[in-house]
């Protein structure tokens, strides 16, 4: 049931002002969810992560679930960018919600090219998945450092005027930073996180469980440490932050909301429940209507941290 | 992926509502609570679970399948639904009903539920069997969780007049299911065996052979067995007979939105992926690769 | 029931022969486990963290829970050296079960002198918590870095003959380097890992859930995690990798030895149920006779890996 | 934590087992499989459920408590235990029983058991009421959940021969929980509620003062409310009585090896933490804080 109230939703997220601040997950959102949603309550729509080459994708299998969570390596399977342009594109045209394309590339050329090939009407902003390999820095993602976020940042700025959303990972241990490197190279928002680097053994085969050994975490399990990402880089970085990890109810969204974020991303919990960005909207709704909060914006950063609660230096890493 | 629906038009249809205000949005899969109504073993390896569920879900078609959240056996909750096949489907009587094999965590917690209880049940779920209208004989050959998936193409048939023949493979005589409900049907129901050393693609080819040499088979349906589907790839090209088969491969979204379920076809000699969930679980019989 | 079995539970562990590889994790052990269980069955004893210092620890509350999963920021209340020599070592001396004291500084050389100090009969292991702030380092944990890892263990190593275990932490992005520096600096074996940095607002009063704001998450929802750092730890180093994170029952024990782990230690699973690691350590009896596995030790690093299956660069970090 | 323990080597005695071979080692503290007879509403607030039990969970003393492994209510876990005090223990009939008010996750989970179901409860854990020999005249003041934890003194005191005055302290009168339990075992009952406003601290300690002249006070023990736990510090000193207070606090582990349960203590002028589970609950009356 959809609460008729005079909540107002809207959020201004890097350089988009978006009707509601529940959006998909990137790679757990396609047109078959047309069947369960309709799409123009959405916030954004957020595609599949493209790459210009095309790719299958990793060996089977592709994902384990352990208790409260999920680990994938489904790579990025891709039809590269006429297919994207040529079908993807006019498929979400009719809906009036921003469509939001999310990119990779295995080097900040390929990025920066990639931004400027999709910098196209009916595209509303760019999220760059830079949680992928850079091949110029054997394999390790451009989000493990400051430095090589700010420079493959850099480029896709210069490549484009679309707000560009920029997409962090959860495996370094230099979040913040990132952050502020992304940030300083002219990110209009980042997004806390990708997945985390996990990995399931079978015990019977003494297999991994995965066609790629390691894989990501995602679900319930990961929320409390992504949480405490997205707290970290918002008080990090002026730009918008956007939540993304293990949200599958209103109050997950509330709570990161709470800790920072300007907008939030479903994505594995739409497999449990394939309603479930509907039931986080109403339920962001209902919860305003009920505590009397106007806007649904005053909630954001809104962690009540009183001076004298202000941990010592110890809290960057409590000693347990 | 969008070529891909596009290429299912048809079969997702009813899916596309494009810019329909929500006033008017109507999903048409749900995640359903049933009601469950009975839930009894069949036999030593499967149970028949039989649910009262929306106008949505009672409209399952043969092939089709629901993701079912099943409940924890024990602590540990599974994460993920899980697919299952349509096996009955009554819009009037609004149910709905699943014949499942007790494998893992899944399928040991859905055996616990008992009437009344309420399964969560979202579909239904990807393209089913087609019935080309100009067949009047089919062939269904299947083995395992197999005949489970083929079981509702027995009324189907009926109802579009075809005349079914059913070639049940088992490693036991009572290890056998949907026989019944074939024969139920009008069904001719042939049942090969492990224990019986009847069920080898020899054999089952002979059989089949006979079937074709009667003119009783303008089209295969199968599902549960590489081996099997083989010998009716091998005869649908001697013969080039229609064909159809349902996959299986381990599913976490059901709705074509992960990619976790892909596996490899032949569409016009070039080898691509097709998502089960989405672009199947039923395919053509001749583009499907063991 | 205790199963009478042939099958040889002992492991070398960093310059020790353990009868079995079951043991605590420090900080969730003490005393009062003598109520539950026999202590002469562990493999070994590992006391909660002592500093220097007389410390109360954190304010609270300490703990929040979370689905399968558990955030504590208990900070780390010590009485001191004093105590800890005239109190908790006779206490544990009846038992034939090698002593491993947990100890913790603010410096690298506050970190050797009380190695110094502790090395006395009856200590049959040091184990590091590196995990802490290093307050020469605004706080950031020594093993967060490979440097600042690496001129701690050194001065630790020339601190001590006893066998020197390092703990690190899952918060960086470089664990491996910082193992790699560990075994450099002469680490006898490194214990991967402590808790996971993580957050938890409550949404009634929009405060956080722990009075030090942040704390770390540990039980069975970060064992996917914990796993693949002790998978690349344990192809990063020689020396033995201890296990410890999310470990519940003996699956979750064998998983950790697949991937390399030579012992284990079982944490936040003793406070749901104390007698975990007796059912644990039970359970991997039960699994090698099942499974005809003569040693136990059979069973380290064991994970099939098939070259073919060796994934390229990107599964460091796999592009979800 | 060796210095704490050591403080309390009486109190945990039982639980020291030092080198004792496998063979001959007993617990004190175990996780009992336990299955629920009965879990009854008292009133709008409050369940009573009683399970059977081992025979070391039925020794359970006045005071200690148990650690709850509530089942899920609904899809969510709790992951943690809950503790409860024991509001009876009965080692003839093997039973222990729990009074408890349903708060959230864990103790809704616990009202939805019924009679037959498994429950997992650890203990009994922690250090216990003490009756010194020497009192002829006890007074127990309690109120909410700590009415529960104050019952089962009634049957220590009558064992013992003291008499019991107990001071039940509500809300509203049809909240008061355990008053029938005390007058069973023929203590007097005095309900002060705060419908009535008979509840306030100043009209308490009116009738502490009175019974104190009447020379029916020989120590006091209580439970669930720091406005009375003052009161009566209040008047220990001035009569110097002896006292005890049973203290609440999250808990995590329940065995002392956590330290999230702790609380400021005065112990002899020095302001020092203490480990709710295993230096309490119960602790002496002047040592406590609000
Ligand atoms: C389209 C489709 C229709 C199906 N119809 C039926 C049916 O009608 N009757 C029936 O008995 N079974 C059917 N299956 C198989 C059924 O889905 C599995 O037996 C079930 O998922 C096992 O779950 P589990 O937790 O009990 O086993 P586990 O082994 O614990 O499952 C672990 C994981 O592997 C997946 N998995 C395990 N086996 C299979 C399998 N054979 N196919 C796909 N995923 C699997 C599970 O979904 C889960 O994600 C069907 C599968 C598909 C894909
Ligand atoms: C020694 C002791 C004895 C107790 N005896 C009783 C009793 O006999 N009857 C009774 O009704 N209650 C008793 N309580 C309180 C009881 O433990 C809590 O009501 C219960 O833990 C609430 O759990 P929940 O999941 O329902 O609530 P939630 O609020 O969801 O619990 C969240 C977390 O906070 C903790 N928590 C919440 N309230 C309390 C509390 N008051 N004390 C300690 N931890 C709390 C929970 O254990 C859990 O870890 C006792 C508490 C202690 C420490
Ligand atoms: C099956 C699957 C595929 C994913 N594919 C992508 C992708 O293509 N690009 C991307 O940036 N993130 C991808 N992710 C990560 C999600 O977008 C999201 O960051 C992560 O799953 C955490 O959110 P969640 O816990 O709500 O799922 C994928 C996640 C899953 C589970
Ligand atoms: C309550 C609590 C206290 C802890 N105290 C310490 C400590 O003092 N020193 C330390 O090195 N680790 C400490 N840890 C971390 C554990 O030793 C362990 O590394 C972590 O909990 C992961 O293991 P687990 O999931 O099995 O609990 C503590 C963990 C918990 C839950
Ligand atoms: S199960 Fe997700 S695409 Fe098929
Ligand atoms: S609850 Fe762990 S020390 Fe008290």
């Amino acid at each position: 049931m959809k609460v008729e109230t005079s909540v107002d939703l809207a959020v201004r997220v890097g350089g988009l002002t978006l009707r509601n601040p529940v959006m998909p997950a990137s790679g757990t959102f396609a047109d078959g969810l047309e069947k369960v949603m309709d799409f123009n309550r959405l916030g954004a729509i957020v595609t599949k992560t493209i790459t210009r080459e095309l790719r299958d994708g990793n060996p089977l299998p592709r994902v384990v679930e352990r208790p409260g969570s999920l680990i994938n390596a489904i790579g990025i399977p891709s039809k590269g960018v006429p297919d994207f342009i040529n079908k993807t594109m006019p498929h979400y045209a009719p809906y009036d919600t921003p469509l939001v394309v999310s990119i990779s590339a295995p080097t900040a050329d390929g990025f920066a090219s990639l931004a400027r090939e999709l910098t196209l009407p009916g595209i509303a902003a760019i999220e760059a998945n830079i949680s992928c390999p850079n091949i110029e820095e054997d394999g390790k993602a451009f989000a493990m450092r400051a430095e090589t976020t700010e420079k493959v940042t850099r480029e896709l700025r210069a490549a484009t005027k679309l707000p560009l959303w920029v997409k962090l990972t959860p495996n370094t241990g230099e979040m913040p930073e990132v952050a502020k490197a992304a940030e300083a190279a002219g990110a209009d928002a980042v997004v806390v996180s990708n997945t985390i680097l996990s990995m399931a053994i079978d015990l019977k085969t003494f297999k991994p469980c995965l066609g790629n050994i390691m894989g990501g975490l995602s679900g319930p399990a990961i929320k409390p440490i992504v949480l405490r990402h997205v707290f970290q880089c918002a008080r990090a970085v002026k730009i918008p932050v956007i939540g993304c990890g293990g949200i599958s109810n209103a109050d997950d969204a509330i709570e990161y909301m709470l800790a920072g974020a300007s907008a939030i991303q479903v994505g594995t919990a739409t497999f449990v429940q394939p309603a479930a960005m509907i039931s986080v909207l109403e339920g962001l709704e209902r919860f305003c209507v009920v505590r009397e909060i106007p806007r649904i914006a005053d909630l954001i950063g809104a962690v009540d941290i009183e001076e004298s609660d202000e941990p010592d230096v110890a809290w960057l890493n409590p000693v347990t | 992926m969008s070529s891909v629906s596009a290429a299912n038009t048809d079969a997702h249809a009813q899916g596309r509502s494009a810019a329909a205000p929500a006033a008017e949005f109507k999903p048409s899969v749900v995640a359903d609570l049933t009601t469950v109504i009975a839930n009894e073993p069949v036999n030593a390896e499967y149970r028949h679970l039989v649910a009262s569920c929306s106008i949505e879900a009672a409209q399952a078609k043969p092939g089709q399948f629901f993701q079912l959240l099943c409940p924890h056996s024990g602590s540990e909750q599974p994460y993920l639904r899980r697919p299952m096949s349509v096996y009955g489907a009554d819009p009037e009587k609004r149910q709905v009903s699943f014949l499942y094999k007790i494998a893992g965590a899944g399928t040991h917690g859905l055996a616990l539920l008992g009437p009344g209880d309420t399964l969560d049940v979202m579909g239904p779920l990807g393209v089913g069997f087609r019935l080309d209208p100009a067949w009047r004989h089919i062939v269904a050959v299947g083995r395992g969780a197999g005949l489970a998936t083929l079981a509702p193409l027995a009324q189907a048939a009926k109802q579009a007049d075809m005349k079914v023949t059913a070639v049940l493979s088992a490693r036991r005589p009572n290890l056998v299911v949907s026989d019944a409900l074939f024969r139920s049907y009008g069904a001719d129901v042939v049942v090969v065996t492990d224990s019986e050393s009847t069920s080898g693609p020899a054999n089952v080819e002979r059989i089949l052979r006979q079937l074709i040499a009667d003119g009783r088979c303008d089209a295969f349906f199968t599902c549960g067995s590489s081996r099997l589907m083989q010998v009716q790839q091998k005869l649908a090209r001697e013969f080039s007979l229609a064909g159809q088969v349902a996959m299986e491969q381990q599913m976490a979204c059901g709705l074509g939105l992960c990619y976790c379920c892909v596996r490899d076809f032949n569409i016009g000699g070039e080898i691509v992926h097709r998502r089960v969930c989405w672009d199947g679980p039923v395919f053509d019989l001749m583009e499907a690769l063991p």
